[in-house]
């Protein structure tokens, strides 16, 4: 017989028609019927031929990141496999292009490390792992949530913690699902933007923010304490066009970020101290008369009393004595920017990181308002804007069953994407405690305690505040619960885990907090392996709390992610895009239709007064000074400042773990001033112990004039295999604001303090 | 002057996020391990603050590629119509020399498939009327592809302080050198 | 998988004669997981793809190919597609038919695919895998036997030597 | 990027350059007018093509895909590394003839001849702009003079009596050459640019450097003087001291690659 050449197999079992009728002879005698021995194949084909062949089919993404710049996504697959993936050139911001994280997502998606299965651990910690099927692992949740209500009589002791590994709107169904089987307990805040989004709040009624692409119209550019260079790639291009038109962009910070570098002037500012300096440009922009005197009288309350404070306790002199910046040059950029038309401050979110935080945006804003950029296009005090988000929370708005029992008083707000806002007299509400404190909250929580916690788009152990507290805390947990994609320290620490679908393999819809454009995420691919979308985790847990107690779950027990993603839209929001049904957006995304690129445009404002307030009368009934004015900052506990900010290859704990990233960069440094690491004896690259009250990590050290002689830096971030973790330095103390909109303050991420040594 | 592409590496609008140099493993997909564009931060010497200026670098497409003099099988060719040069897997012997010979580092010897390889311009793309991958995905585009040809930019310069220097091959790079704001900072006490 | 530890289990020699205790049992279960299933990085995937293709991801060239196998084998995974088809269960299983097949009938074609198969798929991964678990310190005896029977079954199979070196790239 | 010690090469170079100097020390020995072949030249001249042949073999296992071996040639416009494989072929083929059609005055000649360009080729193999430091003749200079100290000393087991004081003056010129080569050479990088700083640097601090420099060199040199002979355990020394310096060779020049983005 002639002997059939590999090349032949090969081109025989590309095309499904000559694959099928190579054996077919074979085949027809039915020698398939019995498969003796064969456990998993079974007769019979699937549709290779629309599977495997053909080229490219395209779908549309969207990043659900937590980030400024959200990407509209268009993914390429072929033979229902994602191959590669480019940003969408119909959105102006995204262009096109993604970031280096964007580009590393079908790895994520194909890495052989993903979790795969429901899996049970015996005993946290052991890495003793048995399988679990679906049911199994429903069986044990919904099991151990009725024995916590027999117990309790309600279902406070069920805890979630939940925040923004995922933005993607039907992800809310997380707290959905939470609400569909009573009250509970939520960690709510946001470790985020709460101070500044407060001070917003206060001063103009609402957290809106001018379109990031009409920056190019504005003639001088402060970017203070943000990096949008690392942190929102895609705005670099309208700072850079701004530039180009002859505006000047200032970059204040205490680090000299990449921003920094590409600013026309970097100013050195000391951490924590933006409220000093800035109200030292008030104070001169004050002498010289260079505020916008109609506008202020106008369209805002409380200036005079404003401008009494500035006389009385404001110097140049001791702006400049506190922010470390000289005098002469805090008048000069005063000048420049009350004189520039128009001016604008990009108020960054690590800049309210502070107990003082929530104050020191309000001293932005304000400097904003008195020379009359707000309202103005390519002016503005830029810090974030909702008012893209305006969906329905179908997936979120569940109710609990029937006689459920709860927490007796009012609630609310549930974090800032809780639009339902402060509800009085309520029968019945879930127990609301510090996201930013959890560890201390589930040490002190009592009546009934936190017996069962359920951790969704979060990694707790990684992001979360003073880690050492936090592993206490797991101890005095019964049961944890973890849906997650990656063996991060979270899931380590996990009594079960849940394998979840990236967004590549479920329908969603994502909005932006910086730009206005909306882009639909439609299901790129099959999902591998067991995982599940939140969604449908809630789904199958309704499923087996309704078998095992007829009505304990008011979810439903089949979800299809397309029509949960269709529920989202309602006539408001797609007027607000200008497209008369979601399904347009399967051709792209759209941008809103905005009457102008700049919020306040009217000069009306949503405070009490309908005017810019100055004066918050708000703001004092939520326990801060009414008028804006300084607020000291945290005294120092250690000999060092510790700053924790984000990486440009990770957001948070995500990204870095895959091993594309680990390509171009491998491994942590703390970066020490030349001055600072000399005085300790401390080289470039020599290993070190950074430690403080809190805890300590080891990792080798880089010097660099890039941070202040005063300060530590490193980035925080979850490395695979890599016991490093910063949180282990990070304490949990409050920044000032965050209450107000988000249910709780936020937290002063970067007023910690430690000290180095040679390891 | 016949058609010659090549990249256009725009050092002060790099903010060296890395993009290029995904974006590039995220259309090939190359083990981990083997890069065909880095992005090399310019060491303090060439720009004054640690990791704040960098050269997004591949292939440089040379007039007279060292890789190609070098390749005793000859696994590489330049195209005629754009100047770009290709390498061909199917031919290499994986001798490595091209991988010792090129002074900038783009062939880079892929272990598991014992051969070398780099960036060849996204030539499949570019003939099908499409950016190279790195080019498409900058988001300052500060990285652009440039047809030597026609490319007429007064700040552009061939061998910036941080690349070297190596005329007889004539590599089809050119770059804009990145500036320093002015800096104000507290009085060292 | 679960199946796969469960005929582990029964393979496994008893262990200084006396049949595996129920907690020797959940031990070889976490032991297998922590080689084969995660919820962690594996040392040894049981996929082709991470083995054969460039990237050493899931979803690769080799999977297309086995499941075009199947396919022409007139057979596909109940999983479809969620699974990827080159999961070394599912060749195994292949295998099988294969054999079952041959077994009834003569056929140059069939003979050239299980060929193909064998000698330019799982010959070429099967013995990486096999040394990815051989690096691993104390993997229970169950294991190693049961690796070291599938080792031998494919030398039997083509009548060769494994290859054994192992590519740099994986975890 | 970033050279690896490629073994194979270390020892491909090696030998062959032992079996070059082997020829270019019998063609000296041989050279005067009168003499006559020596009786143990077909031994001498099997035993140089033997090296020769299991130095290309050696040189095949540093290939990815040694089976595509013959594709090497395809590129004599501009590869020196194609012409180094074909000369080598060629010098085996000169080798093998010379031991078998007997030792005569024109192949010796043609073959030592042979051998030279041979080396010179080599050299240029090794030379490459992107490694600053030995981007010019020092290649050459290396092998040319490590082909002289290997063939010299092991020419010696075969040589008569009467041409002994010659190979030794031969091997204390090249060992002293060697000496002054090994030593001057990265004290000379030292004062060059940044890489051929940093490669002088890897070389001073390499124990390999110095064992080539003491074992390979200065103490051979200092027993032939004093011993006034050339003792049959000395190649076995030297050819360990030479692998040593081509390791460093290979292992600690450093690539125009590492430092990108500095100073050149």
């Amino acid at each position: 017989m002639s002997k059939i050449t590999k090349q032949e197999i090969e081109r025989i079992l590309e095309n499904p028609v000559s694959r099928r009728s190579f054996l077919g002879g074979l085949l027809a005698t039915g020698a398939l019927v019995v498969l003796p021995g064969c456990r998993l194949l079974r007769p019979g084909t699937v549709d290779m031929g629309q599977v495997w062949e053909g080229g490219y089919q395209t779908f549309r993404n969207a990043c659900s990141r937590n980030c400024y710049d959200t990407c509209s996504i268009v993914s390429y697959v072929k033979n229902g496999v994602l191959k590669f993936v480019e940003g969408a050139p119909e959105s102006s911001f995204t262009a096109g292009g993604l970031c280096v994280k964007g580009n590393s997502y079908v790895r994520r998606v194909y890495s052989p490390d993903r979790i795969k299965y429901p899996m049970e651990q015996q005993g946290r910690g052991t890495g003793k792992w048995k399988r679990l099927s679906w049911d199994e692992a429903m069986d044990k949740i919904a099991r151990k949530i009725l024995e916590i209500k027999a117990r309790d009589g309600s279902l406070l002791g069920l805890a979630l913690s939940k925040y923004s590994g995922s933005f993607g709107i039907t992800h809310y169904g997380v707290e959905g699902m939470m609400s569909s089987l009573g009250y509970t307990t939520r960690l709510v805040g946001t470790p985020c933007w709460p101070a500044g989004m407060d001070a917003q709040n206060f001063d103009m009624g609402n957290m809106l923010c001018n379109d990031p692409e009409d920056l190019p119209l504005a003639r001088y550019v402060i970017v203070w304490g943000a990096n949008p260079a690392w942190c929102s790639v895609h705005s670099m291009k309208f700072l850079y066009a701004a530039q180009e038109a002859g505006a000047k962009l200032v970059v204040v910070d205490p680090v000299f970020t990449q921003t920094a570098a590409k600013a026309d002037e970097y100013v050195q500012v000391r951490t924590g101290e933006d409220g000093a300096l800035a109200l030292g440009m008030c104070r001169h922009i004050l002498d010289r008369g260079l505020y916008d005197k109609e506008w202020v009288a106008a369209h805002s309350i409380g200036f005079d009393e404003f401008a009494a404070y500035l006389r009385e306790h404001v110097t140049i002199d001791w702006a400049a004595q506190k922010s470390g910046v000289p005098a002469s040059h805090i008048a000069a950029i005063a000048e420049e920017f009350a004189q520039a038309r128009p001016a604008t401050i990009w108020i960054g979110y690590g800049m309210q990181r502070h107990v003082n935080g929530g104050a020191s945006v309000r001293i932005l804003d304000a400097l904003v308002a008195m020379t009359g950029n707000i309202g103005k296009p390519g002016g503005g005090a830029r810090y974030a804007q909702m008012q893209t988000w305006g969906f329905n929370y179908h997936a979120k708005n569940q109710k609990q069953p029937e006689g459920s029992k709860g927490w007796i008083g009012a609630s609310g707000p549930k974090g800032e994407f809780d639009f339902s806002g402060v509800k009085e007299n309520v029968k019945y509400a879930d127990r609301t405690i510090n996201i930013n404190k959890t560890a201390q909250e589930i040490l002190d929580t009592k009546d009934p305690q936190v017996r069962m916690l359920w951790v969704a788009c979060k990694n707790i152990l990684s992001q979360d505040f003073d880690r050492p507290k936090m592993l206490k805390a797991f101890n005095k947990l019964e049961m944890v619960v973890v849906a997650d994609q990656f063996f991060n320290q979270t899931v380590e620490q996990a009594d079960i885990v849940l394998p979840v679908t990236t967004f590549f393999e479920e329908w969603n819809i994502n909005a932006s907090y910086w730009h206005y454009w909306l882009s639909l995420n439609e299901q790129a691919v099959k999902p591998l392996h067991e995982a599940k979308s939140d969604i449908e985790i809630a789904a199958a847990l309704s499923k087996r709390m309704n078998e095992l107690a007829p009505g304990s779950c008011t979810f439903p027990t089949t979800v299809d992610t397309k029509d949960w993603t269709a529920q989202e839209f309602n006539k408001k929001e797609l007027d607000l895009f200008g497209i008369s049904s979601w399904e347009e957006l399967r051709k792209g995304p759209v941008k809103a239709k905005l009457t102008s690129s700049a919020p306040w445009s009217d000069g009306v404002f949503a405070t009490p007064s309908k005017k810019y307030e100055f004066h918050s009368d708000l703001c004092a009934k939520n326990g801060h000074d009414a008028l804006v004015m300084y607020k000291e900052g945290r005294p120092a506990y250690d000999k060092l400042r510790l700053l924790t900010p984000h990486s440009k290859f990770a957001i948070n704990s995500q990204f870095q773990n895959l091993d594309w990233m680990a390509d171009f960069n491998s491994e942590p440094y703390v970066y020490i001033h030349p001055r600072t690491a000399a005085l300790r004896g401390i080289g470039h690259g020599d290993a070190v112990r950074v430690f403080n009250k809190v805890g300590e990590v080891r990792l080798a050290a880089q010097l660099t004039a890039d941070v202040p002689p005063d300060t530590l830096l490193m980035y925080e971030g979850w490395y695979k295999g890599l016991a490093f973790n910063c949180q282990n330095l990070v304490d949990d103390v409050s920044s000032d604001m965050g209450s107000f909109k988000t249910g709780a303050p936020g937290v002063a991420i970067h007023d910690q303090f430690a000290d180095v040594v040679r390891a | 002057m016949k058609k010659q592409l090549g990249f256009y590496v725009d050092a002060k609008r790099c903010i060296g996020c890395f993009a290029c140099a995904m974006a590039c493993k995220n259309q090939y997909h190359q083990a981990s391990g083997v890069v065909w564009r880095q992005v090399y931060p310019l060491k303090e010497e060439v720009y004054p603050h640690h990791e704040r200026a960098f050269y997004s670098l591949s292939c440089n497409h040379c007039e007279h590629p060292a890789c190609m003099e070098v390749c005793p099988a000859a696994a590489y060719t330049k195209r005629e119509q754009d100047g770009v040069v290709v390498h061909h897997q199917e031919k290499c012997i994986g001798c490595a020399n091209c991988v010792r010979s090129c002074p900038y580092g783009a062939p880079r010897f892929n272990p598991g498939t014992e051969r070398a390889e780099k960036c060849n311009l996204c030539w499949q793309r570019l003939d099908a009327g499409l950016d190279p991958a790195c080019v498409k995905s900058c988001p300052t585009n500060a990285l652009r592809l440039i047809n030597l040809a026609t490319f007429n930019e007064p700040n552009a310069v061939q061998f910036p302080p941080g690349f070297p220097h190596m005329s007889r091959l004539n590599p089809s790079t050119r770059f804009r050198q990145a500036e320093l704001p002015k800096i104000i900072k507290p009085e060292d006490k | 998988m679960a199946a796969a530890c469960a005929t582990l289990t029964k393979a496994a020699p008893p262990a200084d004669g006396h049949p595996a205790s129920a907690d020797t049992a959940d031990e070889l279960e976490y032991a297998f997981n922590r080689l084969f299933v995660g919820p962690g990085a594996v040392p040894a995937p049981p996929y082709a793809s991470v083995y054969l293709d460039p990237d050493h991801g899931l979803m690769g060239e080799s999977t297309r190919i086995a499941a075009a196998v199947y396919d022409a084998l007139g057979v596909s995974s109940p999983s479809n597609g969620r699974l990827p088809d080159d999961h070394l269960a599912l060749e195994l299983d292949a295998a099988v038919v294969f054999h079952a097949l041959k077994a009834r009938e003569q056929s140059a074609e069939l003979a050239a695919l299980w060929d193909y198969f064998l000698r330019d798929h799982l010959m070429l991964w099967v013995p990486l895998f096999l040394a990815c678990i051989k690096q691993v310190p104390d993997v229970p005896p169950a294991i190693s036997h049961v690796a070291s029977l599938l080792s031998a079954w494919l030398s039997e199979e083509c009548g060769a030597k494994p290859v054994t070196h192992v590519p740099p790239c994986i975890n | 990027m970033i050279p690896s010690m490629e073994l194979p090469l270390v020892f491909f170079t090696l030998l062959s350059q032992l079996a070059i100097g082997l020829t270019l020390l019998y063609a000296l020995r041989t050279a005067g007018p009168s003499v006559q072949p020596e009786a143990s030249a077909k031994t001498q001249w099997f035993v140089s093509a033997g090296i020769l042949a299991f130095s290309l073999i050696v040189s095949l296992t540093h290939l990815g895909h040694p089976l595509l071996a013959p594709r090497a040639v395809l590129n004599l416009s501009t590869a020196w590394l194609s012409w180094e494989i074909l000369i080598f072929i060629l010098l085996f083929a000169l080798m093998a003839a010379t031991a078998y059609l007997g030792v005569t005055r024109r192949f010796v000649w043609l073959t030592a001849a042979t051998g030279f360009i041979a080396l010179f080729v080599q050299g240029m193999v090794y030379s490459p702009s992107s490694f600053p430091a030995i981007h010019n003749v020092l290649p050459f200079a290396f092998f040319l003079v490590t082909a002289v100290i290997l063939g010299a000393s092991t020419s010696a087991w075969f040589a008569p009596q009467d041409t002994q004081p010659l190979l030794r003056w031969i091997l204390v010129g090249a060992l002293s050459a060697g000496l002054l080569l090994f030593l001057v050479a990265p004290c000379v990088w030292l004062s060059g640019g940044t890489v051929m700083r940093l490669t002088g640097l890897a070389y001073l601090a390499s124990p390999l450097y110095w064992a080539h420099i003491v074992l390979g060199l200065a103490v051979p040199m200092a027993v032939v003087v004093v011993s006034r002979r050339i003792p049959s355990w000395l190649p076995i020394l030297l050819l360990a001291g030479a692998l040593c310096g081509r390791v460093v060779f290979y292992l600690d020049t450093i690539h125009t690659g590492v430092n990108i983005g500095g100073l050149q």
